[in-house]
């Protein structure tokens, strides 16, 4: 844990606080109404994006679910386009079709996010059996929360990966709350790594709230992916320090809780801890006020960006290749 | 007594469970995320909460478990939440629910709710936005059930839940909520299978059903400053099709617009154009009109969806081509 | 030499293989030839890597074939009857149609699903239905349906060339029909609706196995000196709707029919296109003829009480007539 | 001879005739569509069922006849609905895929692998809320592979309702089990519990040969199901019979003989080997060595089966085709339209 250098730590803390001032300026549009639709954020759960996604290439493909924003950004998406995609502008990584729930930017090979629990969860088995007979080291990652472990989709896939030793790492964000409801009331089962083991997959649970904890884990079980022992099941514990969508009153929190919530945040853990190694607070300070500058550049211009031309509304329904394209546009 | 649409499903509701102690909540987010209109079900939730069950994010086992219960005695309703969710139910409500009393010839019954909060909401984008009464109205067994108007809320929620003795699917449009209708406790329920004549006319009649009734009855007001009289068709259900209804307008005013959220191709209005084709050729004196959503994924930016909403602009401009204006 | 419905589909899907390596074949005992021996013996030439044995996990699978899609494999999956497609519905609908348009042309899910539809008897409620229309509803989706074994053998190679999902139906009645295959037999167009049989009186609109029914239906008709078109559309999705305003401006009626139910059915749609595109066209209201609104039941002779045939499409026909 | 072992019997050859009676119909072109015979797995269905009620919901799959006729259904009704007649329980209508008996507690049959289990689940939720009756769902290891399968266990055990799972494996005899390499399923899990015992669900294996194991085990389940202990898993490990190939049955060596109890043996291989692990013959054998029964109480035993059977076997094929008009009733219940 202590083998990363202070330049990978100090990248890790501007990471975290990427995607907390990004979701920070989802939220507040979201008040004022001008991000449509129901954004879900990752507020208080960032560390387990950064800490994953430091292991992976750009070969290596990703998918998320509608709880996105982090896994996106660690990945290396543009920021102005991801904020564009989440206010639905022509500039957005998916031109204002997708929106925060479904973001992808193959670039970075950022393959989905869907806004269906469990739907992406054998579409990353798909990805790792494409990369397993193409014989290549890349591998699949899927973010999933606990909530997705009652979809029967997600025992379908764990049977599937088991028996084909696939090249898959799951990662649970287990935040304890499936929607609205805390996990105690979904399942009787503590810890989703449980469901691991009957399909011979190895597993392991983790305190997903400590950036350099889910960097470690991450990376030994994403070399023995790489080495060919099959697939891996990490499941992060954290806290969804948002509701389960922006303007979610969560009326299910005691005050206690909340007053709880700052002891876990992952940045601060992450604050605390180069302090300890020498930083002093000033440097991180500057550190974290220059991405929130750089932040709301980026959200300045996205709001100006413009929205889509309604006339390209018939595009990309099919392929260019797609003989009825023209019928379809001409008949609707 | 005027009531939302919210306020009379919520009652329908409580006063169903009061009514029937078989009636049982399997989920219960009714209202999705409208936390005015999640307010009205805290009477339930304060008197009934032992029969409002929780439910992990297992859609075809929970759809499963309210058919089984059904056949069994009890009275549920599955909340499966945003509509789009019913296809991880597809199984167990098409392939399970339609075909029991079919198989059984006769033995079994199967008088459960599905509930789906569904349609274009605005920005729930391609996977949140579905209208699946085109595709469920195929599947013989399972009655649609499209309310449009609070009062029907009201009703057809109320006799789902304590009458219905077959699997039902109970449409309920988002962006439905806030409209207000008159409901008079002593008037009987229009029946079942009945279409409700929203407005009388003589020009042109406006097939509407869930969402795009509001949007028609607006359609017609506009239309009569012009002096054009439309006669406002509510479907109420899409199973069972009121056919009688539509063709005696049809017969009336021999022109006719139908305004659908389904997508064009296949659709409910498709169904309805063929019936007008098929039995009111000779009474038709125009071609009859969709007003529908193209074929495309409803997307997320909202000037694209605006795009292809089914729109009170779009529902007068189709009245007055039909008309040759 | 004549082959049959199945051989023909192997054919198509051997020759694909040996064509394009990034094809794979994957389903519920596949290895071993599926449950009516379409796959059968593929195993040995492209190995099991190629063809692959799956769990009967419908979800997982057809999820499974749809990430495969998008990096870079062009899976072609069998689902064993369309029946059970139902328990793919999550990925065929809101995952495999939208990923192209959610991704902003982005992703491509170039994958077939095969799979089977209709009645033969003693198969019941979960077995025998003609699902075909939920599909031709979701855009993204392309769906075809051929009426015989040349024609499945180009559809199914075009089918595998396109670049967007595409369900590919077989019918359950037409897997022992055979047929020769010309020499030189290659892909066939999709989109292009076929004139199985020209006439003048009266259009008969199928596919798929009705196909046959209807030219059978047009041979007696012929005897009363009533002369029909048949046209066999051949891909649902695209529908090609020129050729069929085509033929209705000459013979100005119009019969569709179908296996699956007639509630809003393919017949539904192609009788309101034409409704309102024809309106000037037609001498006589359009004639729809499907399956009564009813489950397909088990007993044989309850079957054959609901299923049209060609009695029906001559009933339909001589009314239309009269 | 006990009453216990005499009933035992019966059932068992009960379900044994009748079985070769559907395939000597389907040989003589009687039977229409494919259809499962339950040979090998009787002891299941009689043991479970002898510790149920009246009250209790039962769910099976498209291997359905044994569970019916344990449970007291008409052999002839049975076979009427198999053949499409119109005496059948369905009046010809689900034939033996979805063969059900309402009365019996046996509301409705899926063919979809997995399908019955949320309906199950389901009529368990109606059993705790009235306040009797469990359910009990029979299912083969293909179940396992279903999602379906999956989410009935979790929502069984968050609601907690009385149900017992009984997954009936017929894979391969379980001394030769090797993790993933189930050949009618496929599956990694070597013992098909773990799975049920990671969500929290207590789960057992039971050998399946071995009626008298059988019933203390489902005995013991049953009774902790239906004192609120909330849902039970067990596995019940069978031996494929080798009539039971890929397309349709067939009886290898004929028709199952007494005298195979008693030292002859039929002259296919194959059947000679299963012999050792089919329940029917294992218990007679047990039977015979304690003493408990001779040859002739078997032979009367087999022979008032064998009347029965013919009888029902005459009783279907007397039965009528159904109307055309049949073919339109019953995709809708009889129902008041308003309130």
């Amino acid at each position: 844990m202590t083998d990363l250098s202070l330049k990978m730590l100090h990248r890790f803390y501007e990471q975290l606080w990427q995607i907390r001032f990004f979701e920070g300026h989802v939220q507040r549009l979201a008040a004022s109404g001008e991000v449509p639709g129901f954004p879900h954020l990752s507020t208080g759960q960032e560390a387990v994006a950064v800490g994953v996604c430091a292991n992976l290439t750009e070969g290596d493909m990703l998918f998320s679910g509608h709880r996105a924003h982090g896994h996106v950004l660690a990945k290396g998406s543009d920021p102005y386009a991801t904020f564009c995609e989440v206010i639905g502008r022509q500039d957005g990584l998916c031109q204002g079709r997708g929106g925060s729930m479904h973001l992808v930017d193959v670039s970075t090979g950022m393959l989905g996010a869907t806004g269906v629990v469990a739907g992406n969860l054998s579409l990353a088995a798909g990805a790792a059996w494409a990369a397993q007979v193409a014989n290549k080291e890349k591998i699949a990652v899927v973010f999933f929360g606990d909530g997705a472990t009652g979809s029967g989709v997600f025992h379908e896939t764990l049977n599937l990966a088991g028996l084909w030793q696939l090249p898959l790492l799951f990662v649970c964000e287990n935040n304890g709350m499936a929607e609205f409801t805390g996990r105690e009331e979904h399942s009787d089962v503590a810890k989703v790594s449980a469901f691991a083991a009957p399909y011979g997959i190895s597993a392991q649970t983790i305190d997903g709230n400590d950036v350099l904890v889910v960097n470690a884990a991450a990376r030994s079980a994403i070399q023995g992916i790489r080495a060919g022992s099959g697939p891996y099941l990490l499941e992060c514990m954290t806290y969804r320090m948002a509701g389960h969508y922006v303007g979610d009153a969560q009326h299910y929190r005691s005050k206690e809780e909340m007053a709880t919530m700052k002891e876990k945040d992952p940045i601060e853990r992450l604050r605390l801890h180069l302090l300890a190694k020498g930083d002093s607070a000033e440097e991180l300070e500057a550190i974290m006020q220059r991405v929130k500058a750089e932040m709301t550049a980026v959200v300045d211009r996205a709001r100006k960006a413009a929205h889509p031309d309604p006339a390209t509304v018939m595009d990309y329904v099919y392929s260019a290749d797609f003989p009825g394209r023209e019928e379809n546009a001409k008949w609707n | 007594m005027k009531i939302t649409f919210a306020e009379g499903l919520a009652q329908a509701i409580y006063e169903a469970m009061a009514a029937d102690s078989r009636v049982v909540l399997i989920g219960s987010s009714f209202m999705g995320l409208n936390m005015t209109a999640r307010k009205l079900m805290e009477p339930a939730v304060r008197d009934y909460s032992d029969r409002m069950l929780v439910t992990p994010i297992s859609e075809l086992a929970l759809a499963g478990a309210g058919i089984g219960a059904a056949m069994c005695g009890q009275r549920p309703v599955v909340d499966l939440g945003t509509g789009s969710f019913i296809f991880q139910a597809f199984a167990q409500v098409v392939n399970e629910a339609a075909n029991i009393h079919y198989m059984s010839g006769g033995q079994s019954k199967a008088p459960v709710t599905f509930y789906c909060l569904a349609g274009m909401r605005g920005m729930g984008a391609a996977q949140h936005s579905h209208r699946t009464q085109a595709m469920l109205g195929q599947v013989p067994g399972l009655q649609i059930l499209t309310p449009g108007g609070a009062d029907d809320a009201y009703q057809l929620m109320k006799w789902s839940l304590l009458k219905s003795q077959n699997p039902t699917v109970f449409i309920c449009h988002s962006l439905l909520f806030t409209e207000t209708s008159e409901l008079d406790p002593n008037e009987p329920m229009l029946p079942v299978g009945r279409a409700r004549i929203r407005r009388q006319g003589s020009d042109v009649s406006i097939i509407a059903s869930s969402i795009t009734v509001p949007r028609a009855m607006a359609a017609a007001e506009l239309l009569e400053k012009q002096g054009i009289f439309a006669e406002v068709v509510d479907l109420r259900t899409v199973v069972p099709l009121d056919r009688e209804t539509i063709l005696k307008s049809v017969a009336k005013t021999g022109r006719a617009v139908i305004a659908d959220e389904c997508h064009k191709s296949f659709g409910v209005a498709a169904e309805i154009a063929a019936t007008l084709a098929e039995d009111g050729l000779s009474f038709l004196k125009a071609p009859v009109r969709r007003v529908v959503v193209p074929d495309v994924p409803i997307p997320f930016s909202q000037s694209l969806e605006e795009e292809l909403t089914v729109s009170t602009e779009k529902i007068v401009a189709a009245a007055l081509q039909v008309l040759g204006r | 030499m004549e082959l049959t419905f199945i051989d023909i589909i192997r054919r198509a899907l051997d020759e694909e293989m040996d064509r394009d390596a990034a094809i794979y074949l994957l389903g519920e005992d596949v290895a071993a030839g599926g449950a009516f021996g379409v796959t059968k013996g593929l195993v040995d030439k492209h190995g099991t890597n190629r063809v692959k044995n799956t769990p009967i996990s419908e979800a997982a699978i057809t999820g499974m074939a749809t990430g495969a899609a998008l990096c870079g494999l062009r899976p072609v999956l069998e689902i064993m009857f369309i029946d059970f497609a139902t328990l793919a519905m999550d990925c065929l609908v809101n995952q495999a149609a939208k990923y192209r348009y959610m991704s902003g042309g982005q992703l491509s899910v170039p994958m077939v699903v095969r799979t089977q539809v209709g009645a033969a008897g003693g198969a019941a409620a979960q077995h025998s239905q003609s699902l075909e229309s939920w599909f031709i509803h979701v855009p993204g989706l392309i769906v075809v349906a051929p009426s015989s074994p040349v024609e499945a053998y180009g559809l199914l190679k075009s089918a595998i060339r396109l670049s967007d999902p595409v369900l590919f139906i077989e019918h359950k009645r037409l897997y022992a029909m055979k047929e020769d295959l010309p020499e030189g037999a290659g892909p066939l167009p999709i989109g292009q609706a076929r004139v199985a049989r020209a006439g003048k009186d009266v259009t008969i609109i199928v596919y798929s196995a009705m196909v046959r029914t209807a030219l059978a239906a047009a041979d007696n008709l012929a005897k009363e000196g009533i002369s029909c078109e048949v046209i066999d559309l051949r891909t649902l999705v695209p529908l090609d709707i020129e050729t069929l305003l085509k033929s209705v401006t000459k013979t100005r009626r119009v019969v569709i029919a179908h296996e699956a139910v007639e509630v809003g059915g393919v017949g539904a749609e192609i009788a309101a296109r034409l409704g309102s595109l024809a309106f000037e066209e037609l001498d006589a209201p359009i004639v729809r003829v499907g399956c009564p609104f009813a489950p397909i039941p088990f007993a044989p002779e309850l079957e054959k009480a609901l299923l049209p045939g060609s009695r029906e499409i001559e009933k339909a026909v001589r009314e239309l007539i009269a | 001879m006990s009453a216990n072992v005499s009933s035992n019997l019966a059932a068992m050859l009960k379900i044994r005739r009748f079985e070769e009676q559907c395939i000597a119909m389907a040989r003589a072109g009687k039977l229409p569509g494919h259809y499962h015979v339950y040979i090998g797995q009787e002891a299941t269905a009689v043991a479970a069922c002898a510790a149920l009620k009246p009250e209790d919901f039962l769910f099976s799959t498209w291997r359905n006849h044994g569970h019916l006729l344990a449970r007291g259904a008409s052999p002839g009704k049975m076979l009427a609905e198999i053949l499409g007649r119109s005496g059948g329980y369905a009046g010809g209508k689900s034939g033996t895929l979805h063969l059900s008996a309402n009365d019996l507690g046996m509301p409705t049959t899926s063919a979809l692998v997995g399908g019955s289990l949320p309906l199950a689940t389901g009529a368990a939720l109606a059993c705790k809320r009235q306040g009797k009756g469990i359910a009990v769902a029979f299912f083969g290891d293909a179940g396992l592979e279903e999602g379906a399968f999956y989410e009935s266990m979790i929502i069984a055990q968050v609601w907690q309702v009385p149900i017992l799972f009984v997954c009936e494996n017929n894979s391969i005899p379980p001394k030769d089990r090797k993790r993933g390499q189930y050949t009618s399923s496929t599956l990694p899990a070597q013992r098909l519990g773990d799975v049920t015992q990671s969500l929290q669900i207590p789960s057992e294996a039971v050998d399946g040969t071995d009626l008298t194991a059988m019933e203390e085990c489902f005995k013991r389940l049953t009774a902790e199901v239906r004192n609120g202990g909330g849902p039970r898993f067990v596995e019940v490990c069978c031996s494929r019979w080798p009539g039971n190939i890929m397309t349709w049955p067939e009886l290898p060596g004929g028709d199952w003989q007494i005298d195979w109890a008693f030292g002859g043996k039929p002259d296919v291989d194959a059947m000679v080997a299963w012999l050792s692990s089919d329940p029917l013959s294992l218990y007679l054998k047990k039977q015979l060595a304690a003493g408990a029964l001779d040859r002739t109480q078997i032979e009367a035993i087999d022979a008032a089966v064998k009347k029965e059977m013919t009888g029902a076997a005459q009783f279907a094929l007397d039965s009528a085709f159904p109307e055309a008009s049949e073919a339109y009733r019953h995709v809708f219940a009889a129902q008041e339209s308003a309130l």
